[in-house]
């Protein structure tokens, strides 16, 4: 929907998918996959490594 | 063995108009959530943006889990992009600081909020905070198509109603349009129930589930703001009691009215139809057999219907006017993608035909 | 490190008064299921016979899970052994025809039907299908002990009032009593918020869970029975409609009264704590902080309490009352205990000191 | 201002194809309503006739308040008409008895109900009371595409799958297909929960809403019929238990499955991707953020769509599977239409292109 | 007219013993609100301190509005009064920090949170963050009376057992102490269903209630906690899954057992009224006819009962164990206090009579 | 709660317990046990035999 100038290319660690991610993203910052949902990690951005970022289960909550 | 395939028998299905592009401000919401499913289901826009701060760069189907297959990430509410048209559902008091930003970015806005819902700034600062950019104020139109059709066709500043207002107005309009309910002198008592997601998808220790789950509780006993779009669109001053009870979409209100004049069922048939026998999302539902006899948010839920009935109280003239909305679509978002298709000259009910379900529990 | 046990000091604990026996008439129905409950759980009774036609030599168990606990079998309602109290539950039209059994049975009879609430035999052709036993109307005592406590005292027909009766009637007493409100000129609308277990046991497709389930649904519009013991009572007529809601016990009646005389918030805490500070069962919740501000069922749910509370809507001079009971407890069983209690001259208490949960669900 | 208006991108509005004349036998029932609410909205179907006995001539909107726009009024189902397609949505047992008639009225007939389910007569000995009709068994057609869409095309007999061994077969399918998951030796627990809706608009004691509401109850803790059809599509014997909780749309299995060999959270992934990657109404939901991690059936309420998703619990080597459907669509009224799409060569979502709500409470 | 008044008769109501001082820690949190109710209706506790920190100052009944007629308000946990008991319903890791503090107020520490409750520091390492206080953990006594009786008399230190560990314990206990099940060979799935105040008072976006209304949400899908206790006293490894379902008090436990020797309806029998024919707080509830056939939480809500039952699956020996009980009772504080009579050698059920309600919806 | 005379008392068929039923039950009347909530047939009088009733699933659910 956002044109291709908008996005970056990155792999999703679970499945290998390519998956696009906004131009502006930064180191460290945590975005989902659209393919599973996972909230990743940017590790890198020349090339984009993605990582699986750590559980908050306090989000959640019992 | 099959009949011609007719496509304009099929209500509703045939393409017509252009597409515009539009943007949600406050995204992650309910309403806001609302906007982008109707409007990425709708065949006249296109989204290109929602926006969230909390939420900046994830996808849209973890906050809405029903939207999973949209692919659009949230972006800033300060990075706005050009659209058509651009929708706002944000708490009150954020667009009326904005509103200039909107209309850098788009021809046509839509609030949701209660900003640019009643037409003098007094009122703004009798019942909220005063106002900050009141000069918007004349033109801005409630969206309330029922009540403001004529006003809607080309307007570029259209303010959703208040989903208890909008109960309450469509339930008490035809009587005044009818001469039934006289504005200055007839005394009227309006009861509300609603559903949890009227408090957005913030929410404290009052609508934790614990606290919330199956309460009759008084949340607004006297003095609620909807008071005033009911006097600025009716002209009627009504008492007014807002109740939370177990739901999340709906909101129903019983009006309980006194008229001046004796009333008889036939002149009642007589003022609903009158006012609502060609409205495409309106039903009077009142009195007959089976379980559903009288309007109840259960049968609109999910839809932008709004069911409205009456009885009558021979012993003492009252008549008692039961209406039943969605506030998440007849009470916000789908009156703004109605009003949004007048204003457009769409079909009225473009990317509205949902009829709802049956049976449904709480919804 | 201990103090001394004090037995007086553990209120409500302390056995008192002598022991009389007990049936229940209807003990299949959800009344009966409560009074057994409670009379089985009261130091002062003891529980000989349970009838039901439908199950019939059945543990009483099988019916109330909770009460799996209890030694005894439903036997018939043709067969009634011979107590010192007898408590039906069984719809209205039962004990007019049986009252006769009844008192050749039982030193005491109490009823939680419609069929001795009224004074007079003319209300039963007006709102229910007349009175087979007029002659015991005049002996009947209302159990309401906020209303009539001072006849109750040795009383040997006792009729429970209503559950929607008793909401109102507990809400607006004060303001009556303290002549804030004018029975003969002030207008008063009374909507009223159910749950399901007012229907009773039987249940039919609109008592379905699927059908039932999240429902604002206006089921008594207008006429409800329930006016006539009010205008009974309080000599007040009131303009009364009845919603189901999502819960199973609990009523909660909001009154929206418009005083002729302007009335101050001073003067409604002085009429309301006039009339129930000295209350066991009463409870006065009138704003302040925290999430239960007014009254709600759940606040009461399982307990003999009534909570009522008021605000002011200074604009137009309307006072709402706020008034919520478990319709099971307060509005039928409990009263019935309570009224037997002071009739049997035993602590008003005794078997009624169960004091409610918190969190609680859509109980 | 405005973008060309693309016709095809709005998807699924497009009208393509025949239009087919339809009924419903069972119309005033939950599954029946659904029919009839998805067939009128459908644009390749106009239903003609919707049947009922107890019903019979009254309006179809007196049962379903959500259809009451539709002009149909109930016939008798000893009067069918001549239709293309023939929905059957009776108790089992009565269409095994109608099946000539139907196929005397209509070229193509889908069942709902469990008779043409299971490929072999002696199943029906075996968990129902037999089999009227066998003959009919093997043109029969199980109607989940997610399992057999290769021989639904041009299918005249079309069985609809159970609403809990829809949900367990979807869950369980990749598993199988992948290898993961051996059916001869490796165990299965599977754990349901379902609404109140599965159990049909009838509904005595026990789905009376008093006693239905928020339980947790096992209504089949072993011997359920659905694992008839489990065992005969997946080739798998599993322990299967249902319970009862609060809500009323909505089954959500949990399948936990004990592979022989070890198995990763890719290989879990890949199985289910390989599944259902390109199904047009399978969502794969597992962990991630926000509030929604697993499948569950708030999310797919009142839609088509089924979610999967899994859990790996490296202890003991469980597969924790989930799976979540609406039972009134996925589970019997959506596959049905899903599945005469798939026969008749229509575009498969036609009809069901409803995406759901959020929020949206007990549905 | 009466028999004799016999106050031995009236089973629990008799007061014996001593009159203990308590405070509670943690005083507007749900168990600790349970705490408090049940302390102040107890005949031996006197309740002389409840904390808060968010609320110092305030009454109790602004957190509890059931507890509206204490006369307590709430103080700062840093300033601990001296008492007789002192009961802490802290989130977990406060008590291990504050335990030297708690004995020097208190004799006797009753601990709801899990600080206490596994006998090894190590599964702290390995299941919670470490422990700050091990040399504690040999003195706790887990509270679960059917478990750990023998070892509660004069217990100083009695750690509360988890809700969902307590459920299973219940349910799985019998078939151990019967050899039925051998913890080292056999598989046990352990499937829960538990309400939302199971999350506490606290609550974030999970548990609003728009989105936590009528959920069937796996919520520790693997791994949660009360694994390890379950293991500690059972010394059982089970395969454990939770579900949040719509209801606010209740925890139910399915347990899927597979055991290696065949069993008989009449062993389980036999298992079950070993364990359980003398406790006061258990029920057997095992098929029969009626609405409630098997143990629900509906059942038990509001009080400390627990109710175990089982069926057998004679196709694949597996034997399917269903326990219920109110997370809030005998799933928290009613354990606590149940286990404080003990220690105390108080009479089991002293405080703790309530037998519950029917009928009952999602309490 | 009854007197002795009332009762008549059987064996319960699945645990052996001895239970009490109301004097007047009859061959063929169903009645629940108080032990397992069973519903049991009354087969004979004389001694009083008890068998369990068969399930009626319609009862009760789906
Ligand atoms: N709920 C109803 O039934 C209903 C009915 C009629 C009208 N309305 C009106 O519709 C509006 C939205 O209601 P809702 O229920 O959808 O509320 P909501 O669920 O609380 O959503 C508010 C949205 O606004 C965003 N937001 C908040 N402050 C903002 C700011 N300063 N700048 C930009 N974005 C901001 C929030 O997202 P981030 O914090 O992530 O940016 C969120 O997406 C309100 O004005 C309400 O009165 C609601
Ligand atoms: N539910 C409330 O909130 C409420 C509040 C205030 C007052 N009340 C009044 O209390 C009464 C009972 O209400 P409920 O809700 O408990 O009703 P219910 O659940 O329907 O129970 C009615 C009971 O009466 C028995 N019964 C019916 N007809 C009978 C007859 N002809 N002779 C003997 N027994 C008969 C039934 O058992 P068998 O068929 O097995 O004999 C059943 O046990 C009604 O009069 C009602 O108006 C109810
Ligand atoms: N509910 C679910 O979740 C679900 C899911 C999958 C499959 N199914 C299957 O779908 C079928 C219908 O289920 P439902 O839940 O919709 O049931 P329902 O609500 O009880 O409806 C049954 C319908 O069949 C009609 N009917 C009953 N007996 C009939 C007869 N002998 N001849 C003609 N019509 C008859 C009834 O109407 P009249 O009495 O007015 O004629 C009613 O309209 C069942 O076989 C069920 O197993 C249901
Ligand atoms: N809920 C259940 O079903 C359940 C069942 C079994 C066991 N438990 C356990 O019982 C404990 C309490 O659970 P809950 O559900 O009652 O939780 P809750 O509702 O969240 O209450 C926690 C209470 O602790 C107080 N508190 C929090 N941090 C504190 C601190 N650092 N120092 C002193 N007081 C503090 C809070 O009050 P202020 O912030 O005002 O001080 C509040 O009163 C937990 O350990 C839980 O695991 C709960
Ligand atoms: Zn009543
Ligand atoms: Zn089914």
């Amino acid at each position: 929907m956002t044109s291709d100038t908008d996005t970056l290319v990155a792999e999703d660690p679970i499945t290998g998918d390519e998956i696009e991610l906004p131009a502006d993203v930064e180191v460290g910052e945590i975005i989902d996959s659209p393919v599973t949902g996972t909230e990743l990690e940017v590790i890198s951005l020349d090339p984009v490594v993605l990582e699986e970022a750590p559980e908050l289960e306090e989000d959640w909550g019992e | 063995m099959t009949t011609d395939a007719d496509a304009d028998a099929a209500a509703g299905d045939a393409v017509s108009g252009e597409t515009y592009t539009a943007s949600v401000i406050g995204g992650t919401g309910f309403t806001g959530g609302e906007l982008l499913r109707l409007l990425s289901g709708h065949p006249n826009f296109e989204v290109v943006q929602a926006t969230s701060r909390s939420a900046d760069n994830m996808t849209v189907g973890r906050s809405h889990p029903n939207l999973r297959g949209l692919d659009l990430r949230f972006s800033d509410p300060d990075d706005l992009e050009s659209v058509d048209v651009l929708f706002s559902a944000t708490p009150h008091g954020v667009s009326m600081g904005q509103i200039d930003a909107y209309f850098e970015a788009a021809d046509t806005v839509v609030d949701l909020s209660a900003d640019f819902r009643l037409p003098e700034a007094d009122a703004y600062d009798e019942w909220y905070d005063g106002h900050e950019s009141p000069e918007y104020l004349e033109r801005a139109e409630y969206a309330l198509p029922e009540l403001n059709r004529e006003n809607l066709a080309g307007a570029d500043l259209i303010a959703g109603g208040g989903c208890n207002a909008t109960a309450t107005i469509l339930g008490l309009k035809p009587l005044v349009d009818a001469g039934v309910l006289d504005p200055e002198t007839d005394q009227v008592v309006v009861d509300v129930k609603v559903g949890s997601s009227e408090g957005g998808a913030g929410g404290g220790a009052a609508s934790s589930h614990p606290e919330r789950s199956g309460v009759v509780r008084p949340y607004a006993p006297t003095s609620h703001r909807h008071e005033a779009e009911i006097e600025a669109y009716l002209g009627l001053s009504v008492s007014f009691t807002v109740h939370a009870v177990e739901m999340v979409r709906g909101a129903s209100a019983t009006c309980h009215v006194f008229p001046g004049d004796p009333v008889s069922k036939g002149d009642l048939w007589g003022a609903y139809r009158d006012a609502y026998a060609d409205e495409r999302f309106m039903r009077i539902v009142s009195g007959g057999g089976g379980v559903y006899r009288y309007p109840e948010p259960k049968a609109v839920a999910g839809t932008n219907y709004g069911e409205v009935g009456f009885e009558l109280d021979p012993g003492n003239r009252r008549v008692v006017v039961f209406s039943a909305i969605d506030n998440m679509m007849k009470g916000s978002a789908g009156q703004a993608v109605h009003a949004a298709n007048i204003a457009l000259d769409l079909p009225e009910d473009a990317g509205l035909e949902f009829e709802g379900l049956h049976p449904v529990g709480s919804p």
